[in-house]
């Protein structure tokens, strides 16, 4: 039976959203239990399969058994790397899922079963994007998670959330197109789809490896997946599109898409085209490092300016996305940028899960989604304070939290790489993300009457503008356990993926095939 | 100019029209102010990439990917198959220009499969991401009243400075 | 495949494409959208890619047409470009 | 900045992109390309590997149904999922969209395909027609095996029926032909048979998808036509799952979600 555990961590989210789509309509109630019990299950599995993964080395389960020659059948390939992926996953799809048992408005409440057969279906296609081994599949799975993020995005009832759900689907979906077409132009150049088998053909084969048809594809790839992460230039459809949907679509997609889109990129780079041929091509590194640290530079900036919470934590979705494709491309000799992506992979779902939570609850429970309307928030709310406040400490980078360490890898990679521009970044932006958070937590524990500073008169002007009428009129009161227990626990996960990160990088790196010996010099 | 087409176009016409076909599509997708028209254009820009696709399984000379209509190749192939006797299927008609290895392998009589599964799936793809947008497309109308992206992002942009 | 056949297919669903991206009424551009797809199924089954051919014949020419039809007679006709 | 400017840039930086890769493609048509026969030196492509061996392995001469169906049956399931997940995405967005937007539809109109006068060609010709394309559905996707044809085809085609009815009379007359209910259990039902045949190998101790082992199951000689039967519940599987979900996109997107009135 273990050995099935790589297909039960696709099927059992499956056949929750088939049953709800069975039963789920006429039995509201039931919606919840099965998509809990089915993600459980999942995580569970995701927890086996990592293990074995962690403690045997990399497998292969090769669906139909179609084994000889390599590359008839598909594949699904379990490695360290994704087995840490596959358990992030579900554990942040468990959390988000355990915040959206009430319903947020009435009016909701009809796409109750619609809601959850597409969280599951999400799922799915992020568990299949994750452990599969082959280049097509990876794009029918795409679109999976692609089509129900669609239809997360415009669930809810804003009259905007409808728009940014379509330019997110042009986006999506020219993204998708592009990767598809780079899947084809390797496809005519290797005669295959197992990534396995072309990257045997790349490395081995000269003629193959140095023509303008895989030249091509991979610039192809990358642009794809660059539209699909929101990598700086193509960037536009992420703040609207995550800032305008509802909560509950918010903690799932916002920690997860993004991430799952670079755990791609990183896969492309490792496992497809090899770091070896992805680095002999002198100055790709150095072009991708910059637009990084534009990408960097420009989502801090625009997270500054921004006045609702959800825009601004988009904002610096678009930087972490910027620490996170310039540290794979560093090309520094240990390898400690692209140690320190995946692993801010990891971190930065935590992180983001718990910050888009805090939003959640904001604006659930008391209608607030701009920073100004935040004022003794702390008093009122202390223990979804905690939690906001530990989010915050991460963004920001504080030691005992992940964010520090994911930093200081991806620092580490900078310096040893020599590219100086990219620390540089790193260091603003952590102080730009210092200076946002301080100034809410000022805004939430001081209240309306602050001391001084130009910040506050800018605050001051938006509260005459917006009457919030909702938060004078709710008495102090927590939020309720339903939110409470996940965004507590994504808090303790922070400073847990921190405290480990010591074994987890030594996880990351037996992937990259880097000896030990190199870890246990850091400790 | 002549030379430059009989040389380099003719031998990849295909791949050339796909190109055209694409960037056809993916203008009309970024500039097109409809969204309908958007959509027209990303529909054709999909079948642009199916186009590339099916054509890289061409072979010339070759026929479906069906064993029936090769009868007696599908006999051949089978290997405990009673008739292993009958002759082996005549090789597909090659023009002289191919290598010559190519007539002695009863493989090239078929076309590649491979391409075509990968585009069924595609194809599917491409009408449920066009059945999706369609259905936004209604709801953008239903709130907004028209489908004109600049009517529509000054309509958005009003609504963003009343809140 | 015939080469020549080949060329003349293509040149016509460049044509076919192009309009249907220029035709101001949607409900034209739509059916002009479904020659397209006929063209292009046609294309397919003289490259001998019949299974693709013929789900381009239901799903791409067919219901996708229909989609648009219906979203077109949903909401408006004329479109500015 | 001018649409039309940054969509000539970014048309003109991609087209040239994609020439240079053509510019190195082997001759459109040839055999020896790496796609159709494998790298030079290096071991045979898997399309040769399909058209040598795939016949002796399923017993399917269609080799278009036998890889889709059976060495990519994975990509074929997800596929699948695509089309159903689409299909929830766009209930998500156009059902269940209150009560207040019974005015927005249009008035019902009397003409139906049962019993109508005002549109009697229409009707008699619908009626005509529609059992005719069923039957061919049906034909297309069980001779999947040794035509073109297959699940989606015919799936389509089926759904396209009711499209048809739904053309010609109004929504309605094609809804109590399948209503909301059954669409949705269908759409689940279909996937629920794909996946069982998945499942079912998995509980016999093999891979997920390895139709061989279910030759205890559906008492054939040997796994090579086990794995046939399979592919053709699989089929079923995948058309019942795109007939319902076709259907039900048209509907949904005619009446704006309501199911009432239709175009």
């Amino acid at each position: 039976m273990l050995e099935q555990l790589p297909a039960v961590i696709l099927l059992a989210p499956l056949f929750g959203a088939l049953l709800i789509s069975l039963f789920g309509l006429r039995e509201r109630r039931a919606c919840f239990p099965v998509a809990f019990a089915s993600l459980l299950i999942a995580l569970a599995s995701a927890i086996g399969a990592g293990t074995r993964a962690f403690t045997g080395g990399a497998y292969d389960y090769f669906i139909g058994g179609w084994e000889e020659p390599l590359g008839i059948g598909i594949v699904l390939r379990v490695d360290s790397l994704n087995g840490l992926l596959l358990i992030a996953i579900a554990v942040v799809a468990v959390l988000a899922l355990i915040f959206t048992i009430r319903p947020s408005s009435e009016k909701d409440e009809g796409k109750t079963a619609y809601f959850y057969i597409l969280f599951l279906l999400l799922c799915v296609g992020l568990f299949g994007i994750t452990i599969t081994g082959d280049a097509f599949n990876l794009f029918v799975l795409i679109e999976v998670s692609a089509l129900t993020s669609y239809g997360l995005v415009a669930i809810g009832s804003s009259r905007r959330c409808k728009m940014a759900a379509f330019h997110y689907l042009l986006m999506g979906t020219v993204g998708a197109s592009f990767y598809l077409l780079g899947v084809g132009y390797l496809y005519l150049k290797t005669g295959s789809l197992n990534i396995q088998d072309i990257n045997t053909i790349l490395a081995t084969n000269a003629v193959v490896s140095e023509s303008p048809g895989v030249t091509t594809a991979f610039i192809l790839i990358l642009v794809g997946i660059w539209i699909k992460m929101a990598f700086f230039p193509l960037y536009g459809w992420l703040p609207n599109a995550y800032s305008y949907c509802p909560s509950g679509s918010a903690c799932l997609l916002a920690p997860l898409m993004t991430k799952v889109s670079v755990y791609v990129m990183i896969r492309v780079m490792l496992s497809i085209f090899g770091l070896e041929w992805v680095f002999g091509h002198p100055g790709w590194s150095d072009l991708v490092v910059w637009l990084a640290v534009i990408a960097i530079l420009a989502g801090s900036i625009m997270a500054l300016a921004q006045r609702e919470i959800k825009r601004m934590l988009c904002y610096l979705i678009v930087a972490e996305i910027g620490y996170m494709v310039g540290g794979a491309w560093l090309n520094d000799p240990n390898l400690w940028g692209l140690t320190g992506a995946f692993y801010h992979i990891l971190a930065d779902a935590m992180m983001t899960l718990c910050l888009f939570l805090t939003a959640g609850i904001f604006f659930k429970y008391r209608g607030i989604s701009e920073i100004a309307d935040l004022d003794g928030i702390f008093k009122k709310m202390p223990l979804t304070s905690i939690g906001f406040v530990i989010g915050a400490l991460a963004m920001i980078g504080v030691p005992p939290t992940c964010g520090f360490f994911s930093k200081f890898y991806l620092i580490r990679g900078g310096i040893e790489g020599g590219q100086w521009e990219y620390v540089a970044a790193l260091l603003i932006s952590s102080l730009v993300n210092a200076v946002l958070f301080f100034r809410i937590f000022e805004i939430a524990y001081f209240g309306k009457k602050p001391a001084e500073g130009h910040d506050h008169e800018h605050n001051h002007e938006h509260e005459h503008e917006h009457e919030a009428p909702a938060q004078t009129v709710l008495p102090a009161r927590e939020a309720p356990l339903s939110a409470l227990i996940p965004l507590l626990a994504a808090a303790a996960l922070i400073l847990l993926v921190g405290i480990f990160n010591g074994q987890i990088v030594e996880l990351i790196r037996v992937a990259f095939e880097i000896p030990s010996t190199v870890v246990s010099n850091l400790r | 100019m002549v030379e430059f087409f009989l040389n380099t176009v003719k031998p990849h016409f295909n791949f050339w029209v796909y190109v055209i076909l694409m960037m056809v599509g993916l203008w009309s997708l970024i500039a097109k102010n409809n969204l309908i028209k958007k959509m027209m254009g990303l529909a054709i820009f999909q079948t642009a990439i199916i186009l590339f696709y099916v054509s890289l399984g061409v072979k010339d000379g070759a026929t479906i990917p069906v064993l029936e209509h090769y009868g007696d190749y599908a006999e051949k192939a089978e290997p405990a198959g009673p008739d292993a006797s009958k002759p082996a299927s005549k090789p597909a008609p090659n023009p002289a220009s191919m290598p010559a290895p190519a007539a002695s392998n009863p493989a090239d009589a078929f076309a590649n499969p491979v391409p075509h599964v990968l585009m069924l799936t595609a194809i599917v793809v491409g009408v449920a991401t066009l059945g999706v947008a369609l259905a936004l497309c209604e709801m953008i109308f239903k709130e907004f009243d028209t489908l004109e992206e600049d009517e529509l992002l000054r309509k958005i942009k009003a609504l963003h400075d009343d809140a | 495949m015939i080469l020549s056949f080949d060329i003349i297919i293509l040149i016509f669903l460049i044509v076919a494409a192009v309009i249907s991206l220029n035709v101001k009424d949607l409900l034209s551009s739509a059916m002009i959208y479904g020659i397209y797809g006929f063209l292009i199924c046609l294309l397919w089954a003289e490259m001998g890619a019949v299974d693709v051919a013929f789900t381009e014949a239901t799903v791409g020419a067919g219901v996708s047409t229909v989609l648009f039809i219906a979203t077109i007679l949903n909401t408006r006709r004329k479109s500015s470009d | 900045m001018n649409p039309k400017i940054f969509a000539s840039i970014a048309v003109v930086i991609t087209g040239l992109v994609l020439l240079y890769g053509v510019s190195d493609f082997p001759t459109f048509g040839d055999p020896r390309s790496p796609a159709n026969s494998g790298v030079e030196g290096g071991a045979p492509s898997t399309s040769l590997y399909y058209i040598n061996e795939s016949y002796s392995a399923t017993k399917v001469p269609n080799l278009v149904t036998s890889v889709l169906a059976d060495y990519r049956s994975y990509d074929t399931m997800f596929e699948t999922v695509v089309v159903f997940a689409a299909g929830m995405a766009i209930f998500a967005i156009l059902r269940c969209v209150g009560k207040d937007d019974g005015a927005v539809v249009a008035p019902q109109r009397k003409s139906s395909i049962d019993g109508d006068h005002n549109r009697i060609i229409v009707g008699m010709t619908c009626r005509l027609a529609v059992p005719v394309v069923q039957i061919f559905a049906l034909y297309v996707i069980a001779h999947g095996h040794y035509s073109p044809g297959g699940g989606f085809q015919g799936g389509v085609m089926l759904g396209a029926s009711f499209i048809l009815i739904a053309l010609a009379g109004n929504l309605e007359d094609a809804l109590s032909r399948l209503s909301e209910r059954s669409y949705m259990a269908l759409a689940a039902l279909g996937i629920l048979i794909y996946a069982g045949f998945g499942v079912l190998p998995q509980v016999l101790g093999k891979n997920f998808l390895d139709y061989g082992a279910l030759q205890k199951i559906l008492l054939t000689d040997g796994p090579e036509m086990a794995r046939s039967h399979s592919m053709l519940g699989v089929e079923i599987g995948v058309a019942l799952t795109v007939m319902s979900i076709m259907f039900a996109i048209f509907a949904n997107l005619s009446s704006r979600g309501t199911l009432k009135g239709g175009l």
